[in-house]
């Protein structure tokens, strides 16, 4: 229930952060709600905490040009009320609002959450389905990463080092697009047992454009490439989420075999591609 | 927990066999560990760090080599504990010739307690196969920097 | 903030809202961690990460060597401490000796080792990190069919078959009855571990006083009294100077009946640096070290004629009893023996128990304690025999039960049931449901492939305990009324109440009796230096027992106003109408005030009387209390997913008299939100070696708001005979009649597909792979 | 190494020198001698602990207490304003939407946000919003009912 010493810093500016970071051994402390349960656990035990609470600048959403922008700081709760996400990617709406509970929304935040890389975290099969960016600053670098080659592992990324997440960035969805975060939660965790985010358009009353995120089945989030494809070339939706998994080493647990796991992600893409097609126009 | 899966490295059967069981191999190739140091017939002491998501913790161990049958198996027995709990792994690996390299299998169990057992048991299976991947990925870029390849002629 | 309640007619049998809520709306109320004193220090403990191994070394310099440490206990320290408590006693029980400090060995995960004391429990936790312990493994069994079995390894050394006791029980001639059978059923049944979990976890604070040689033990605690004299003897501390409070308690559900190695070893620790210290379970040690409850694999056989009518039952149980012997431990599985008959007539039963020691944390009562697996088990038989002789379940319920006019009615098990109409809450509980509609609409959806269910459970449950001899911290309980000069009534009782409103019911009965504004009366308890003695809280005896002997105190203290009024109105023919005493004849009359006030002046006292108005009696029950009631449950399963969907639930419970029909509710909820935890998501999963997987909320999952399905919930009333107020007990109701209700309702929804039988908890993959499997299990 | 902070709890503004690793919930208990809020797990799961920060719930066993400073904490017993409870507190009493009381205090403290977010939710909408507070003796109906008559009360 208590966590161990450390050094804190709250740094007033990002240079000022990332200069921190850069210099050793540093844990940096979004919205705290992974880190600080470990701490108090005693699993984790940071020497110097790097709080990005202070900085500011890193909260915000915006768009223009066709492209939102979400700063790393902007915690769940935000994102689910946003009516710019509501209206022009409500995917990501819909994902915040299904993660952890009110006061988890309220704390946690997007970058934070995408840094940990649960492998049962709610919003990579989104931005994977979203085929979103995550853009890493470090004292010296500025890259942008696709979410497709950001998740590698269980609480695996491509953050180098000295980097932190420092936005989300996103295309706008166009209103005639249908989409859908299907989860099954875990009872005592509220973690996807499985989720499936799923985007869909439709010309002519078929299918011409899918996009399905998974998470929680696997050791890190991905996308149903053969799903997707099937999906466009005309293939009912039975037919496509068959393939879902495939390839994939399912996780097993107490809770969820691999088996099981690997059922629920086709039995939730179905779910998720059938009310995306509702929503579509 | 039960754990098996295979992975194929680049050397001959008894290259492999003798790579997979050399201390100092094992050592740089178990994810979070240094160094083996050798306390008797088949039993090195470990010090490990493991670090996955915020958590770390150093852990404090052995690890034994039983049931040697070589270069078709043996089990690998590794143990450690700390301040955030133990850990155990025991795996008997099988080895096959592959035609440009060598199949390894291996069945076993991962065991955990203390703390880490109360919250990581929903991640303790794609971890500990995440882990067991970085150690064949480690034993490869060793193998590749020794200039060991498949078929290459046997040093003893 | 005063109560503003308008004195109405009577008050008991009407919903008033609580009188104890103010101070906990308002964050005001005091439970343990909320104690604070001057000197007091922080402890916290070191527990074992292993369930079974030696101690090889323990290092305690590096933690003393800290500043702000002021002592490291060790199991060296304690050695000479008596064993924490079992006063539950069974012919040839082996009771390990259970110190509050690990010896040699350790018995469980989360077995105390040390104890770090400091001046604040940051440091204290610090300290305990540092603690050094060198162990060497050795085998553990967590599974007590595992620990039965030839080759185990011994939990205690000295007993090696790891059987604590056995236990047998018959009624009636079971042979005979089996071979007079046309139908024999079996199945094995388990009711698993579950984690009580109350919202607070266990706290001590403990403050000895070297120059008074006394002991003020505030602990979160359902039994404040038993404590203080289990502790008093462990100690050698006299009672009179041993002063026990159970402040605000956050729920207990049973696992603080208990005296556990905390309560003690704080003790230990004040005596010994002579200072307040403070010790708070953190969530984890909560689900490590406090009890946990059920853990039974039952095997049972139950016969019956063709027609359906039952003829007798046949029960082993292996109780998982954990490494050691808590306050009630042995005792639990004889509660099951008890109940095994149900609601049902047959006179013919044999039961054997055997209790299993396991490398895990002991268990002991939870909400029920004994009397949700029997009914658990014999709910699931009268299914499985309906299914059996393809006869509808409400059918062969109702040809089973005792008539109303066959009570008392003596069971197989030598209970005597007090009063009973079991029928009707069955059949109400079937016609609110809409029954017979939901027949037809299940075998069309059948048709459709749709898996509907409708379950059913029609339980009892022995209440109110109890009698003496079948309570061996004895049964009776205890209430001292005091009128204050002023009129004002402060009632004291010997329950312990913590979150089941007592304070209100108490205070209503008592207004009632006495004519009082209910805002006139104020309900003490918790608190040893206060109430003049008791039992607790525990068991749904609170308001059969407590509010028994509450009545009877005000009987007492009737008469005596009564008197005084006489003396006052210079008349014997006097009678008491509402507050006052009035003499009929002139209409004279004195009111209550009045005569309180009088009562501790100097006036002419009638003959035979002391002066004041106070009170006290102590109730023996001449009997248990036997509710009982029928919940009905719709619920619907996802081919696809496994998961269960509770579409209806309908709980008809006849808990005798309500005295306040709001806080019955309340309290019928919460039981079944437990029962249905146990039956859908709790389980306390231990592996091979011991360990608790399922050792936090992120793990273990309790029942939440999104989670619980709307409750039906009505009442029928048969008042009980075994006490004044025909009030029987409503606190574990709810889970009892639960989780065989929603079993029986998933199994009936997958009976076509071959389904006979499915253990708790009915996770969703287990479901799912049957419905894949094509229904056998 | 203690750090001051300045944080406005109920409404009045106060500064300490704490440690870093303090918890707020800790801090609110033992140091400002509120104890209305709860420590029920240390997972962040229950809720017991529930205060708001600038008008939003959160669990204050999951955040430090410097990372509070600077900005406004409302506990449980700064909700009724001079001495009027507060709607959500006069309906948890009315409906008996409490038993033990332990989990009270949070819970009505998230119904507090949910009401701002939806002053006329369902009652779906209600549990869904209280799903990270449990609580071990109501079986939520009540609360439920409370909720609802709050929000009547306030929509009236």
């Amino acid at each position: 229930m208590i966590p161990q010493e450390f050094e804190y810093s709250a740094p007033g500016t990002l240079q000022e952060a990332l200069q921190l970071i850069a210099g050793g051994e540093r844990k940096v402390l979004a919205g705290g709600m992974s880190l600080i349960p470990m701490m108090k656990l005693r699993l984790a035990a940071p020497e110097h905490v790097v709080d990005l609470g202070r900085v500011p600048g890193l909260n915000y959403i915006t768009e223009s040009g066709g492209t939102i922008r979400i700063g790393a700081t902007t915690t769940h709760h935000e994102i689910e009320m946003a009516p710019l996400v509501r209206g022009r990617c409500p995917l990501l709406a819909e994902a915040a609002s299904r993660i952890g509970d009110i006061q988890v929304r309220n704390r946690g935040t997007i970058g934070g959450s995408i840094a940990h890389a649960d492998p049962a975290a709610d919003y990579p099969a989104s931005l994977l389905a979203l085929e979103g960016q995550v853009r890493l600053v470090s004292a010296n670098s500025d890259r942008t990463v696709a979410a497709s080659d950001f998740f590698l592992d269980p609480f695996t990324t491509a953050i180098e080092p000295g980097e932190i997440v420092s936005e989300i960035v996103l295309p706008a969805e166009e209103g005639s697009e249908g989409y859908r975060y299907e989860k099954l939660a875990h009872p005592a965790s509220g973690f996807a047992v499985v989720g499936v985010a799923a985007r869909i358009k439709k010309t002519g009353g078929k299918i011409s454009f899918a996009r399905i995120g998974v998470t929680g089945m696997a050791a890190h989030a991905f996308r149903a490439l053969n799903a997707e494809k099937l999906l466009e070339g005309g293939a009912t939706i039975d037919e496509a989420v068959a393939t879902i998994g495939e390839g994939e080493e399912a996780n097993s647990d107490l809770y969820a075999s691999a088996d099981y796991r690997q059922h629920l992600a086709r039995v939730h893409a179905r779910r998720a591609i059938s009310v995306a097609l509702t929503r579509a126009t | 927990m039960k754990i098996s899966g295979a992975h194929v490295i680049s050397v001959p059967q008894e290259r492999a066999y003798a790579l997979l069981q050399d201390p100092a191999v094992l050592g740089r190739s178990m994810p979070g560990c240094d160094a083996l140091e050798k306390i008797g017939e088949n039993e090195y002491h470990m010090k490990m760090k493991m670090v996955l998501a915020s958590m770390n913790g150093l852990f404090d161990g052995k690890v034994r080599i039983t049931d040697a049958n070589p270069f078709s198996s043996f089990r690998l027995i590794v143990e450690g504990a700390g301040k955030i709990g133990f850990m155990r792994g025991n795996g008997l690996l099988t080895l096959a010739p592959l035609e440009n390299g060598t199949n390894v299998q291996y069945e076993g169990s991962v065991e955990v307690g203390g703390t880490i057992a109360a919250v990581g048991q929903r991640l303790l299976d794609t971890t500990s196969r995440m882990l067991i991947k970085r150690f064949f990925d480690k034993l490869s870029t060793e193998i590749a920097a020794s200039g060991d390849k498949a078929g290459s002629a046997l040093p003893a | 903030m005063a109560t503003t309640t308008v004195k109405p007619e009577t008050l008991v049998g009407k919903r008033i809202r609580r009188r104890e809520d103010p101070r906990l709306i308002t964050g005001t109320a005091t439970y343990v961690d909320d104690i604070k004193m001057p000197g007091m220090h922080h402890a916290c403990i070191v527990r074992s990460p292993q369930a079974a191994a030696r101690i090889k070394g323990l290092n305690i310099k590096p933690a003393l060597d800290r500043p702000g440490v002021v002592a490291v206990f060790t199991g060296e320290d304690v050695k000479d401490v008596p064993s924490v408590p079992c006063v539950a006693q069974l012919p040839g029980l082996r009771q390990p000796h259970h110190h509050v400090l690990a010896q040699d060995r350790v018995y469980f995960v989360g077995h105390p080792v040390a104890v770090v004391v400091a001046t604040d429990r940051y440091i204290a936790a610090d300290a305990a990190d540092a603690v050094e312990v060198d162990y060497e493994e050795l085998p553990a069994v967590a599974d007590p069919e595992k620990a039965l079995a030839a080759g185990a390894p011994a939990i205690h050394p000295q007993w090696p078959d790891n059987t604590a006791f056995t236990f047998h029980q018959e009624g009636g001639d079971v042979e005979k009855a089996f071979r007079e059978a046309d139908v024999i059923v079996k199945q094995r049944i388990t009711s698993q571990r579950l984690v009580p979990n109350a919202m607070e976890t266990r706290g001590v604070v403990a403050d000895w006083r070297a120059a008074e040689r006394s002991l003020t033990l505030y602990s979160s605690s359902q039994a404040p009294h038993l404590l203080r004299s289990l502790l008093a003897s462990i100690f050698g501390i006299p009672e009179n100077r041993l002063r026990v409070v159970a402040p605000e308690v956050g729920g207990g559900f049973g696992s603080k009946i208990d005296i556990y190695a905390e309560d003690m070893l704080m003790t230990f620790v004040s005596q010994r640096i002579n200072k307040p210290v403070k010790w708070v379970e953190s969530r984890r040690e909560n689900f490590l070290c406090t009890i946990h409850g059920r853990g039974h694999v039952d095997y049972y056989e139950l016969a019956a004629k063709r027609d359906g009518t039952m003829l007798g039952l046949k029960l082993k149980i292996i109780q998982d009893l954990g490494a050691y012997l808590q306050l009630l431990t042995p005792a639990i599985p004889t509660l099951s023996v008890l109940m095994m008959p149900g609601l049902y007539k047959f006179k013919n039963i044999s039961a054997d128990v055997i209790g299993a020691f396991t490398n895990c944390v002991p268990t002991d009562a939870y909400r029920g304690a004994g009397r949700p697996e029997a009914t658990h088990g014999i709910e699931r038989m009268v299914d499985i025999l309906a299914a059996e002789l393809k006869m509808d379940p409400a059918e062969l319920r109702l040809k089973n039960f005792p008539a109303p006019d066959e009570f008392p009615f003596a069971t197989a098990t030598g209970l005597a049931y007090d009063s009973g109409n079991y029928a009707l809450p069955l059949k109400t509980a079937l016609d609110e449901v809409g029954y017979a509609d939901l027949r037809r609409e299940q075998k069309q959806g059948r048709e459709q492939g749709k898996l509907l269910g409708i379950g059913m459970s029609a339980y009892g449950e022995i209440c109110a305990f109890g009698p003496t001899p079948a309570t061996p911290t004895g049964g009776w309980e205890s209430a001292t009324v005091k009128i204050e000069p002023s009129g004002k009534v402060t009632i004291m009782t010997g329950a312990s109440p913590h979150g089941q409103g007592e304070e209100t019911t108490f205070a209503q009965i008592a207004a009632d009796e006495l004519g009082v504004d209910i805002d006139d009366v104020v309900v003490l308890h918790g608190d040893t230096s206060l109430v003049q003695y008791g039992i607790g809280t525990f068991g749904s005896r609170g308001t059969a027992i407590g509010g028994t002997a509450l009545y009877y105190a005000l009987q007492e203290l009737k008469s005596k106003i009564k008197k005084f009024g006489a003396t006052l109105l210079e008349s014997d023919e006097v009678s008491l109408v509402g507050g006052s005493v009035v003499h009929e004849a002139s209409g004279k009359s004195v009111s209550f005030s009045k005569i309180a006030a009088e009562a501790y002046r100097p006036m002419k006292l009638p003959p035979n009387t002391q002066p004041g108005l106070v009170a006290t009696h102590f109730w023996e029950p001449p009997n248990f209390t036997f509710p009982f009631g029928a919940h009905v449950v719709v619920t619907e399963v996802d081919r696809d997913t496994g998961q269960i969907a509770i579409r209806r639930y309908v709980a008809v419970d006849d808990c005798g008299k309500l005295i306040n029909p709001l806080i019955v509710s309340g309290q019928v909820h919460g039981g079944v939100a437990q029962g249905l935890g146990q039956a859908l998501w709790e389980q306390a999963v231990y592996d091979d070696n011991g360990q608790l997987l399922t050792g936090e909320f992120t793990d273990y999952a309790i029942p939440r708001a999104h989670m619980m399905p709307w409750i039906e919930s009505s009442h029928t009333e048969t008042p009980s005979p075994v006490n004044p107020l025909g009030v029987k007990g409503v606190g574990e109701a709810g889970t009892i009649g639960c989780s065989p209700a929603v079993v029986n309702s998933v199994v009936d929804a997958l009976s076509h597909l071959g389904v006979r039988h499915l253990d708790m908890p009915l996770t969703p993959e287990k479901i799912w792979k049957l419905i894949q499997a094509g229904g056998r299990a | 190494m203690k750090q001051k902070i300045s944080i406005t709890i109920n409404g009045k503004l106060r500064s300490d020198e704490v440690e870093p690793r303090l918890l707020l919930i800790h801090y609110l208990r033992e140091v400002v001698g509120l104890t209305g809020p709860h420590i029920g797990c240390e997972t962040s799961t229950c809720g017991a602990c529930t205060v708001m920060l600038d008008g939003k719930a959160i669990k204050s066993c999951t955040i430090f207490a410097i990372q509070a400073s600077g900005r406004e904490v409302l506990t449980i017993e700064g909700l009724a304003v001079n001495g009027h409870l507060d709607p959500l507190q006069e309906a948890f009493w009315n409906e008996h939407a409490l038993q033990c009381g332990f989990c009270t205090p949070g819970m009505i403290l998230t119904a507090k946000q949910l009401l701002q977010d939806n002053p006329s939710p369902t009652e779906e909408e209600i549990r869904k919003g209280l799903e990270g507070n449990i609580c071990r003796c109501t079986g939520y109906q009540h609360i439920v009912n409370a909720v609802k008559s709050a929000a009547a009360k306030a929509g009236a």
